[in-house]
């Protein structure tokens, strides 16, 4: 089983992620480069937080066109495990691998905190390891999360158990309060029609050590992982889990490979 | 020829430009000028700071590189360095907040990650003018998104920093930055442009006419028409940097770079003669080749533009190719612009003509240093002579004010923006005294922080500088970590004032002998003077910036109570000092006394307690006292517990009621510990000579104090909290018409 | 030649920004401001296009690239020929 | 009545925004473009004002609350009167 994180220019939480992924999670991970054309065979794409392209014009819309994303966008109509993390939640939409746009937060600041999300849909392949109606604690930091939808969209999205994750407070209550930054429903994660490709504006690679103050954040690759064993076979691609792997201080080079 | 007005207008005087001539062996073209004027400024060439700065240590065990490169470095063992630097934005952030301030970031990052090291945290020490004008709040709100807007979007977390509010700040506020990055101890580079032949290269943005020069235009080669079109303050492209941080790394480390200098102030002239200057050698360009972002830019222009997300390397030639493949992946500019040479002059050209030849020795290594003269102001005796006020009747009330005061009220509106999580390092998020990073791999950690009182240095420099000192590694102190190193940045008025100097010589020697003191070396920092509006300077503000090791990132404590029950320790000793207090300025607006007293002695005692009691794996909470006293540091403690949990606290102290809570005595710092911890902490106070006792414990709703069987302080946690929680988001709050 | 675009949230859309700036205009005295809305507006410099290429082109750019259809509307105009 | 207000950098001022826009654009095969430069609009609604008065008061809000000098220029047009 071999994830990828892409790299696009301005991203900036693709080491995050590939460290909770391959250190954290004991994963084969690989870079995969935005100007590339080749998805490496992996098993997964995640989409890493980050301001790709300053966030100039709109968050994730100059991203969507990268040669790379041509693949996602194949990868994902064939069914291949799409993650859109923040900024890669942003591209997903822009790019309309999944429904509706991005605005400002509510408050119209960049918002960093960590927030409590609930899990509405615990039958996806990124949140099968929940149960429904959980509280996870995983922190935000965005500047427009506040997702929009129209009243059909929205009503539609619903009636498909397509929201995965809503802003609550921590004993799982839905309030104007903890809805932080403004989203309709209150929508912090989403899911496509055909359940492969999931945004979600909190950062689960920030909550998936006991030294971050949460370890909620592993229960989203850990139902990852556990729907590509059953879809992959653990034969086929087998999970590399490296014991302790040595781990730098330094993050590598990001974009040499 | 040039004349009076020409100088005037460059901020240069007759004898500096005899001075100037002399070097040269003729008199100087108009772009020579401008090169001697900027780095022969105040802010290049510390024309006046100088002969102080020397007061400071700049030795320790654990020193790479001390002050003289572009941020001072650190060992840290495991075969890494920690380089670290601050630096000050103030005037562009008055004028332009959002990009003043961004710009400001922008640049302390380049300083660090030109020496081979990752961005990995970024602190920020702001001050405004009181927020119920709203013009503060409007610089503030553009200061902080300014911040906010290019670190988070470049991938820095900004972990911690301050905020204060004074009206002295209210024309002049202060934007000060500092970068803390790591690299492999083997992998660190110099701004040396050494091997003659080898290639001058320019990458990263473009070149336009940004914030050149402001005083240095109206001359006669220069029209109306030219003037205006030159911005004085700069945008920044954070996505730029990020690429040109990825880039430059990439390039460093394959090895193809001799030597790198960021181009900061001063741009194109600062990285070409500094660079030559350290090296010995001389650098010859090609202005034509500059890539430019506007038409019909001239020498002058090219050679003082400031535009930003710019670098200057040195390489072979032969690996220049591999180099421009780099910077091509990242999408920049990599333009072989020259070369180095033999003879210590920067020469340049500009449509084939000879358009500057002067020694680089000269223009880096000769500005003059000056010893202003210096006085004591008058005010100094004057405030110092005060009565004590009567105490006012009801210090439960004055207590809910104290935690109200925007300078101690939770900063949160303002780091809540910037993103301080990203790079998954932060264990310790703002809100507690130091911010801690783990590092990936290991057992150890970094902490960090900022520190300065300026109304204790406006009553008292040398002691201000002093207790900066002295806070700053109190702060870490609670974190468990050892200090390592200092850098600071020190924000004063004009010191052609004698009483301006006088602030600054004060404040610089508190600073030195407070390092000597601590043992921690001064790698580096930043001065900037002028801070003055209408002729009213600001309070002299020294900035400290002092990172240190933590040896063990698990036993951290936490910076707010972490469970009810706990037992309080108060270690150190209270005092009668009411003087430079925020209580006296808040209730009495009253800014007079002294500050409190610091006795080096016990302050590293009572740091050295806390260090151990910690590093044994005895401490839960730890907070030092500070602004506000004893009563607002055990209130944040609460108030920063996550499970919001109350205390009760008695105390017997023959000492005024209201000294004992919000006097700002030194040496203090509260601790809490489960019970059976308690007699080991004793225990270990006793052998180190420290006051330690057991004043409370945590637990309950309420914030309840008692003095001498009175019950003196006795709220709701809840509606401190709010008080505390709300006053600065209050003042921003939208109204709704 | 030289075209403006202008883009904006449609009107269905909450437009908290331009909120933002009327509340502000009204704290300071412009009692008769009754509403803002804020957008972006591009000005782009082509090149060696005529007319008829341009009326084509540039309404593609903004539909494709500048705007979000879900979110925003354009309008544009060409300032130079 | 409605007025227009256009707020932009002034020329000499880096627009990081609007480079990365015309790159994009570019990549995309628009070779035609040869510059970007990204600005804000905002519409304003104005009430119980006649036009010489709109017209005193629409500047000053551009250059007291929408526009920072130092770096922007502003234009304005009254859309409707
Ligand atoms: N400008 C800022 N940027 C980031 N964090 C800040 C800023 N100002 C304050 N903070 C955070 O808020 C906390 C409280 O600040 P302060 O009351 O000044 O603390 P202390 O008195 O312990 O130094 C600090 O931990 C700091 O990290
Ligand atoms: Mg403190």
């Amino acid at each position: 089983m071999k994830f990828g994180v892409v790299v696009f220019p301005g991203s900036n939480c693709d080491y995050d992620t590939f460290h909770a992924l391959q250190n954290v999670m004991g994963l084969e991970t690989v870079f995969l480069w935005h100007k590339d054309h080749d998805l490496q065979g992996v098993d997964c794409v995640v989409l890493p937080g980050g301001f790709s392209y300053g966030d100039y014009l709109r968050s994730g819309a100059i991203a969507r066109f990268s040669p790379i994303m041509t693949e996602v966008k194949k990868f994902a109509a064939a069914g291949g495990l799409v993650l859109g993390i923040c900024n890669g939640f942003q591209i997903l939409l822009e790019a309309g691998l999944l429904p509706g746009a991005m605005l400002r937060n509510k408050n119209l600041k960049f918002l960093c905190q960590h927030v409590y999300i609930r899990v509405e849909n615990s039958r996806t392949a990124f949140s099968q390891a929940a149960r429904k109606g959980q509280v996870l604690q995983i922190p935000i930091a965005h500047f427009d999360g506040n997702y929009y939808a129209s009243p059909e969209l929205l009503s539609e999205l619903e009636r498909n158990g397509q929201v995965v994750f809503r802003y609550c407070d921590e004993k799982g209550k839905l309030s104007e309060e903890a809805n932080v930054n403004g989203s309709i429903n209150s929508i912090a994660g989403l899911i496509n029609r055909q359940g492969n490709v999931l945004g979600m504006m909190p950062h689960p690679e920030r909550a998936s050590e006991k030294i971050l103050g949460s370890q909620d954040g592993k229960i989203i690759f850990q139902s990852m992982i556990n729907y590509l064993e059953k879809k992959v076979g653990p034969g086929r691609k087998k999970a590399v889990r490296t014991t302790r792997p040595a781990i730098s201080p330094l993050p590598p080079l990001i974009g040499t490979f | 020829m040039i004349d009076d007005k020409t100088l005037l207008d460059h901020n240069l005087t007759r004898e500096e430009y005899q001075l100037i001539v002399k070097h040269l062996g003729r008199e100087p073209n108009l772009t020579e000028l401008g090169i001697f004027s900027v780095m022969w400024s105040e802010h290049c060439g510390y024309k006046s700071s100088r002969v102080h700065l020397k007061k400071f240590p700049t030795r320790g065990k654990f020193l790479i590189q001390g002050p003289g490169e572009n941020a001072g470095v650190m060992d840290i063992g495991d075969d890494l360095a920690l380089v670290f630097k601050i630096e000050s934005h103030n005037h562009p952030s008055y004028l332009e907040p959002y990009q003043g301030a961004a710009t400001g970031v922008g640049g302390i990052l380049r300083d660090i990650f030109t020496m081979g090291a990752r961005p990995v945290a970024v602190l920020d020490s702001l001050r405004f003018g009181p927020l119920d004008d709203p013009k503060n709040r409007a610089i503030m709100d553009g200061v902080v998104s300014g911040i906010s807007g290019y670190g988070n979007s470049f991938g820095v977390p900004t972990v911690g920093g301050e905020v204060y509010f004074h009206e002295c700040y209210s024309l002049n506020p202060l934007v000060n930055v500092c970068c803390i990055g790591l690299a492999r101890k083997d992998k660190l580079f110099l701004a040396r442009a050494q091997g003659v032949g080898n290639a001058v290269i320019y990458v990263g943005a473009k070149t336009g006419r940004d914030g050149i020069h402001g005083a240095t235009m109206a001359s006669a080669e220069f029209g109306e028409e030219t003037e205006h079109k030159r911005p004085n303050v700069q945008v920044g492209d954070p996505f730029k940097e990020k690429l040109l941080l990825e880039a430059c790394l990439e390039a460093m480390a394959k090895d193809l770079i001799v030597g790198i200098q960021d181009m900061g102030a001063a741009g194109l002239t600062c990285s070409t003669t500094e660079m030559a200057a350290k090296a010995g050698t001389g650098m010859e360009i090609n202005l034509d080749l500059v890539p430019q972002r506007e038409a019909g830019m001239n020498p002058y222009e090219i050679m003082l533009s400031e535009s930003q997300e710019r670098m200057l390397i040195v390489a072979e030639p032969g690996k220049v190719e591999a180099l421009q493949k780099i910077f091509s992946k990242w999408d920049l500019d990599a333009v072989v612009i020259g070369k180095v040479t033999a003879d210590g002059q920067l020469k340049a050209y500009f449509r084939n003509e000879l358009v500057i030849d002067i020694p680089v020795k000269a223009v880096v290594d000769l500005c003059p240093a000056y010893r202003r003269p210096a006085r004591m102001p008058a005010f100094i005796n004057k405030v110092a002579r005060w009565r004590q006020p009567e105490m006012p009747s009801d210090l439960n009330q004055v207590f809910l004010q104290l935690v109200a005061s925007p300078n101690i009220a939770d900063k949160e509106w303002v780091f809540r923006q910037y993103d301080h999580m990203v790079q998954v390092n932060t264990m310790v998020l703002p809100g507690a005294d130091a911010a801690v990073l783990r590092l990936k791999g290991l057992k150890k950690g970094l902490a960090m922080t900022l520190d300065g009182n300026s109304l204790y240095t406006f009553l008292n420099p040398r002691r201000g500088g002093q207790i900066a000192v002295a806070e700053a590694c109190r702060n870490l102190a609670c974190a468990g970590a050892t200090p390592i190193g200092v850098t600071n940045c020190l924000n004063f008025g004009n010191p052609e004032k004698p009483e301006i100097m006088w602030q600054f010589q004060q404040a610089v020697e508190g600073i030195a002998e407070a390092c000597r003191q601590f043992d921690i070396p001064v790698t580096g920092g930043n001065v900037s003077f002028y801070n003055e509006t209408e002729g009213r300077p600001i309070y002299p503000t020294p900035v400290l910036g002092i990172v240190g090791l933590v040896d063990d990132t698990a036993r951290v404590p936490s910076a707010g109570f972490q469970g009810a029950g706990e037992t309080i320790i108060l270690l150190g000793e209270n005092k009668e000092e009411l003087g430079g207090s925020e209580y006296l300025r808040l209730i009495f607006s009253e800014e007079k006394g002294q500050p409190p007293a610091l006795n080096f002695a016990l302050e590293k005692r009572v740091q050295e307690c806390c260090r151990l009691a910690i590093q044994a794996g005895l401490v839960r909470t730890a907070h030092d006292l500070s602004e506000g006293g004893l009563a607002v540091a055990l209130a944040e403690c609460s108030f920063r517990s996550p499970k919001k949990i109350g205390f009760e606290v008695r105390l017997n102290e023959a000492l005024r009621t209201d000294a004992l809570l919000f006097g700002e005595s030194q040496s203090r710092i509260i601790i809490t510990a489960k019970q059976k911890d308690v007699r080991k902490i004793l225990a270990l106070a006793r052998k180190m000579k420290v006051k330690a006792r057991v004043i409370g414990r945590t637990g309950g709703r309420r914030l309840v104090i008692w003095h001498k069987k009175k019950k003196v302080v006795d709220q709701p946690l809840e509606l401190a909290y709010r008080a505390w929680k709300k006053a600065i988001p209050d003042y921003f709050r939208v109204k709704k018409i | 030649m030289k075209v403006r675009i202008l883009v904006s949230l449609k009107e269905s859309v909450l437009d908290p920004q331009g909120q933002t700036v009327r509340n502000a205009l009204h704290t300071l005295g412009y009692q008769a401001v009754r509403d803002v809305r804020q957008g972006k507006v591009f000005e782009i410099e082509l090149e060696g296009l005529d007319r008829s290429e341009a009326e084509k082109i540039v309404p593609e750019i903004a539909d494709r690239v500048l705007a979000n259809p879900i979110i925003e509307k354009f309008s544009w105009e060409i300032l130079e020929a």
